[in-house]
């Protein structure tokens, strides 16, 4: 079974990074963009085999590793 | 003031300080005025537990420029130069973000030297981590390291020193303290007070947003069982935008524009706003609708107590700002005039064309609190003899065990994380007794170190504060170098408590004393109280900064055995000291009893004698003993200079274990090529040494057993962190 | 002789790249503003080493978009001599003017240290002052140093003879244990197919002087001096 | 317009942040993960407010900028 984790900054999180990237997209001419936040996305492969388990183990990952909750927040995609 | 008309949530203010700061109104606070009460009267803000005991510490000396009182401290260090530095702790943050927390206290402290006019040469972090076995340790490690890389890494600022320390008592709360040393014209030193009425107020770097509001007082809290829940946004750092902030500033300040400048850190647009006024004994009024904003619909309490990084007020000549306004595009930040200063004495702050906040500025800062809590001293803990504990049976095996601990291994997997090399002028990086960075372009060299030992101030904190600031001056002389100044950052518990506060007090009285006695004048420090969790405080941790100058760098020594046939010699007394030692905790589980005293007219004595000696030629390597004793540190020599040693000699009259493991302070082990020359030198010095055997071979020959090489002390020594954090 | 040195804004090794090259010059290069489409007369560019960006996004990704960057490439296409270390050679790569891309190292963590290198060929204008096979020692100071390339390009490179220089232990054996980042085989530095073009990873310009641990990197500077100079 | 741009690591690259946060999953007691890929979301406030056209453009920033095809793969989705 496979699940997607993305995991972006909470809103009013200074997102540096994204800011570079809208200030380089700027800078080459794409002056239709209006902002840009940069997240990550974990793609897990689960040996799980039952759709709802498979969300609750993922969420339990979030919760302890994969994302920070002080900043972070976290949706969870179960592909099937 | 009656209870009732208090409001619920005080922000922090004690109630006897919210009434205090209506009768300074004149009338109650509204929700941003108090916000600015309580940050300045916070903990962090206003030292109101240890002000008093703070202006006991020496702080002069016909080399200071600038003592305690602005944002880093400044030594004059010859041919018109500055050397400005001091340290600061990000602990709670780094507790809750590690990455970020440390990142943005490395900032944080860069900020306050390069506002001085410095540029920052070298960065130093002084670590302090739970158990190994904590099951958070690892990770709380692993971030905080990165972190601290992430930023200095990217700044170009090489990180050249620091310590790491484990103990459970920093199992719920790390400490995380980050020193920067910089350089600056002695002619061109910057302040915050804002001089003179009517000038323009600017505000430059990052835009504002609702980060970290009341960190500030977040760090004058105790962590409860809850803190995960209950903490504030995290300030996220961008090292980028603050290196051209630094480079920003530096070029305005190179032309005649700024009359006055403070970086916005703890408490943000608040206290820098209210220190500039404080200190130039003016008012000022801000427009909080021209304040660059990142996020829409922010209050005026939200925009005062932000803690956005990369931020900088300035007062500037009039007519100057379309110079800074100028510098500040070229480097793609934003700037706009906020306000101007005023002569009412007030702090006037504006937004949608209100009055949102305003306060009297001198009252505000003069009448802030000041406690001088209760304190008990703790009695003083008995002598231990050597005898006393029990003796290796094998002192090979013990060697390996006490290099292979988490408390002597090499840090190797830390600093290598850390570009300490950028800038070309890392003459010694980390490794050493002290860091060695090149003032550029010159033949001088700064030395510097981190330096504290942590259970001995907790046996006994009078001794443990002498013991430190001894340290670190022995550990620049043991370079070469000599001593100039220090910083300091205390981190305690709670100091409602009255143990925590004796503490306090007898760790500050006992680093007076010493840096009285070694002319080793406190310019620069930070107090980081209420480290604790769930009612455990850390174990008392004043952290000492100290640095230290060379004329000719060719004149200064590493601590690694270089040359064969080369003498080692003691310096200094031994007795035999294990009260307190980590070899007492190899062998019986626990420290115990009172930590080696320092006998400071001896470890000046010594400590000036190695440094002439230094330049005169005559030491080709040199290692102060500390954690560990004598065996520990011969090992270090060792194994940094890829040579073995053969020891001949040794006391009859002290117990083995006291003579190899004994944590004796003022002393160096020193190899020379002419130790009849030296030892004579050494006697006329009135400094005690002896003769102990050569350097030489591949591995460590000691009376009595088997030689020792150096691959296995090597494997010994780099393979415990290494191993520790792959098993994440 | 008359280098350029281009300076990004979070450039930071933009002054000790550029005193390497004043003690070989006698004279300190001219520096350029990445903001800047033109750049002087020259007979080479050097980009240094640091966070050209922040390095957010990937490693020089944004740096290789800069207004200079366009004049970079047609002075190299003309033929004028390019050096990017360490974020110079990141951006090199992002650029297209060199192969391959340079990921995350393996340990994942940022790495400082001295490395030892061996000197693949002799007979270009940056390394002709060594000799082929010679160990060198230059330390390395970077987060994203894992040169990788598809299996293709990697063959095409390799047998044309663009690897500059390889990491290796003391003796000169190209082993695991001397790769500091995961490089594929070892590859520390990689020409073009013209050879005028060359980005690493080391620093030689932190390797000019013996107060600072080594002296290796002097030769390279002294090298482009005489070579351009002729 | 909203757009979402995945990058991730073409297979056959090596995932050494994807291969940590396995690691750190199955030392956490996670057993049940086979497999761990990590990359990277840009989320894009456009201008733009014709599908088709926003696609397009993303695309161009994309091949530009934002994914370095050597080693990465893009997928856009347009969020409407
Ligand atoms: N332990 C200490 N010893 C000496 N000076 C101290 C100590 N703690 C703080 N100071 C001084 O008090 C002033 C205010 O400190 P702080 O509020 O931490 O500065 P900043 O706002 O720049 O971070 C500084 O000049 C600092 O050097
Ligand atoms: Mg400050």
């Amino acid at each position: 079974m496979q699940a997607r984790v993305h995991i972006s900054l909470k809103p009013g999180v200074l997102d540096p990074q994204g800011q570079a990237v809208e200030s380089a997209l700027k800078r080459l001419g794409f002056n239709g963009v209006a902002s840009v936040r940069q997240g990550k996305v974990i793609d897990l492969d689960l040996k799980a085999t039952d759709k709802a388990a498979a969300k609750a183990e993922v969420t339990k990952m979030c919760e302890s590793l994969l994302a920070n909750t002080v900043m972070e927040s976290y949706a969870i995609e179960i592909l099937g | 003031m009656s209870a009732q008309s208090r409001p619920n949530d005080l922000m922090g203010l004690s109630p006897a300080e919210y009434d205090l700061a209506c009768s300074i109104m004149g009338r109650a606070p509204n929700r941003a005025e108090l916000g600015i009460f309580a940050v300045m009267w916070s903990e962090h803000c206003s030292y109101k537990s240890t002000r008093r005991w703070l202006k006991t510490l020496p702080t002069s000396a016909p080399w200071v420029l600038q003592g305690p009182g602005e944002n880093a401290g400044a030594i004059d260090i010859g041919d018109g130069l500055a050397c400005v530095f001091k340290i600061e702790s990000h602990n709670h943050p780094s507790f809750i973000e590690p990455y970020q927390g440390a990142a943005t206290g490395v900032g944080g402290i860069m900020r306050d030297v390069f506002t001085m006019g410095a540029r920052p040469i070298a960065n130093l972090n002084a670590l302090r981590f739970g158990a190994p076995d904590n099951p958070k340790t690892r990770h709380l490690i692993a971030g905080v390291v990165a972190g601290i890389g992430g930023y200095g890494n990217c700044m170009g600022v090489p990180t050249v020193g620091g310590e790491v320390n484990f103990d459970p008592s920093y199992n719920g709360n790390i400490l995380v303290n980050a020193m920067t040393v910089g350089i600056a014209r002695t002619d061109r030193i910057f302040k915050a007070g804002a001089g003179g009425v009517g000038l323009p107020v600017m505000y430059v770097g990052a835009k504002t947003g609702r980060d970290g509001i009341h960190g500030a007082t977040m760090a004058s809290a105790e962590f409860g069982e809850d803190a995960q829940v209950q903490r504030p946004t995290v300030q996220v750092g961008d090292p980028f935008t603050q290196k051209l902030l630094l480079e920003a500033c530096l070029e305005l300040m190179a032309t005649d524009a700024i009359i006055a400048i403070q970086d916005m850190g703890a408490a943000g647009l608040t206290s820098s706003s209210v220190e500039m006024a404080a200190k130039g004994g003016v008012g000022i009024e801000i427009d909080l609708d021209r304040v660059p904003q990142r996020e829409t619909g922010m209050t005026a309490y939200e925009i005062m107590l932000s803690e956005s990084q990369e931020r900088m007020l300035m007062v500037l000549k009039p007519g100057r700002e379309d110079a800074a306004r100028r510098i500040f595009a070229k480097w793609e930040l934003s700037a706009a005039v906020i306000g101007e200063t005023t002569n009412t004495g007030r702090l006037v702050v504006r937004q949608h064309g209100q009055v949102a906040a305003e306060v009297p500025v001198e009252p505000l800062v003069d009448q802030a609190p000041s406690y001088d809590r209760p304190r008990v001293e703790r009695p003083k803990p008995a002598v231990i003899a050597a005898s006393d504990v029990p003796a290796p049976e094998d002192l090979r095996a013990t060697l390996l065990a006490l290099l292979g601990s988490p408390d002597l291994c090499s840090r190797r997997w830390v600093w290598e994380q850390y570009d300490s090399m950028v800038g070309a002028d890392t003459l010694a990086g980390p490794g050493g007794d002290a860091a060695l960075v090149r003032v550029h372009g010159t033949r001088k060299a700064l030395a510097m170190t981190t330096d504290c030992t942590p259970r001995y101030v907790a046996a006994d904190p009078f001794e443990g504060g002498r013991q430190a600031v001894a340290e670190a001056w022995r550990n620049l002389s043991a370079v070469g170098a000599r001593p100039l100044a220090l910083t300091n950052n205390l981190n305690f518990g709670n100091p409602e408590r009255p143990e925590i506060m004796g503490e306090l007090v007898g760790a500050l009285n006992g680093m007076a004393e010493a840096s009285r006695a070694l002319d080793f004048p406190v310019i620069s420090g930070n107090v980081s109280l209420y480290n604790e969790t769930s009612g455990t405080a850390i174990l008392p941790t004043p952290v000492i900064g100290g640095v230290g100058l060379v004329e000719d760098y060719a004149r200064t020594v590493g601590n690694g055995l270089r040359r064969e046939g080369d003498a080692l010699v003691l310096l200094g007394a031994t007795q035999g000291w294990l009260g307190c030692s980590l070899f007492q905790r190899h062998a019986t589980g626990r420290t115990t009893g009172a930590p080696p005293p320092v006998d400071l007219a001896a470890e000046r004595r010594a400590g000036e004698f190695v440094r002439n000696r230094i330049a005169a030629g005559e030491i080709s390597a040199c290692h102060d003993l500390s954690d560990g004793g004598l065996l520990v540190a011969l090992a270090e020599m060792a194994l940094a200079g890829g040579l073995g040693a053969r020891i001949e000699a040794m006391d009859g009259a002290i117990p083995a274990q006291g003579w190899w493991f004994g944590e004796d302070q003022g002393r160096y082990l020193v190899a020379t090529s002419a130790p009849d020359t030296f030892m004579a030198a050494a006697k006329a010095a009135g400094v005690p040494a002896q003769k102990l055997g050569q350097a030489g071979g591949a591995s460590l020959t000691l009376p009595g057993t088997k030689p020792i090489s150096l691959t296995d002390l090597r494997s010994a020594h780099e393979g415990w962190f290494p191993a520790y954090m792959a098993a994440r | 002789m008359t280098p350029v040195v281009i300076v990004f804004p979070g450039s930071n090794c933009d002054r000790d790249v550029a005193d390497g090259l004043a003690a070989a010059l006698g004279r300190r290069p001219q520096m350029v503003w990445h903001a800047d489409s033109e750049i002087p007369k020259c007979d080479l560019i050097v980009l240094p080493g640091g966070f050209s960006y922040g390095d957010y996004l990937r490693s020089g990704a944004i740096a290789a978009h800069s207004p200079v960057m366009e004049e970079v490439k047609r002075r190299a296409e003309a033929g004028v001599p390019v050096l990017g270390i360490c974020n110079g050679f990141q951006i090199l790569t992002e650029a297209g003017l060199l192969p391959g891309v340079l990921l995350r190292n393996a340990g994942l963590g940022f790495v400082c240290r001295w490395t030892h290198l061996r000197v693949e060929r002799a007979d270009t204008v940056f390394t002709a002052g060594y000799t082929a096979g010679q160990v060198v020692r230059f330390p390395v100071a970077h987060h994203d140093g894992n040169f990788f390339t598809d299996p293709a390009t990697l063959k095409r490179i390799e047998g044309e003879g663009q690897v500059a220089f390889r990491y290796c232990t003391a003796s000169g054996e190209v082993a695991r244990e001397a790769n500091p980042n995961g490089s594929l085989n070892n590859i520390a530095g990689v020409f073009n197919e013209q050879r005028s073009v060359l980005g690493l990873m080391p620093h030689p310009d932190r390797a000019f002087d013996r107060a600072l641990g080594g002296e290796d990197g002097k030769v390279l500077f002294r090298t482009l001096v005489e070579k351009l100079a002729a």
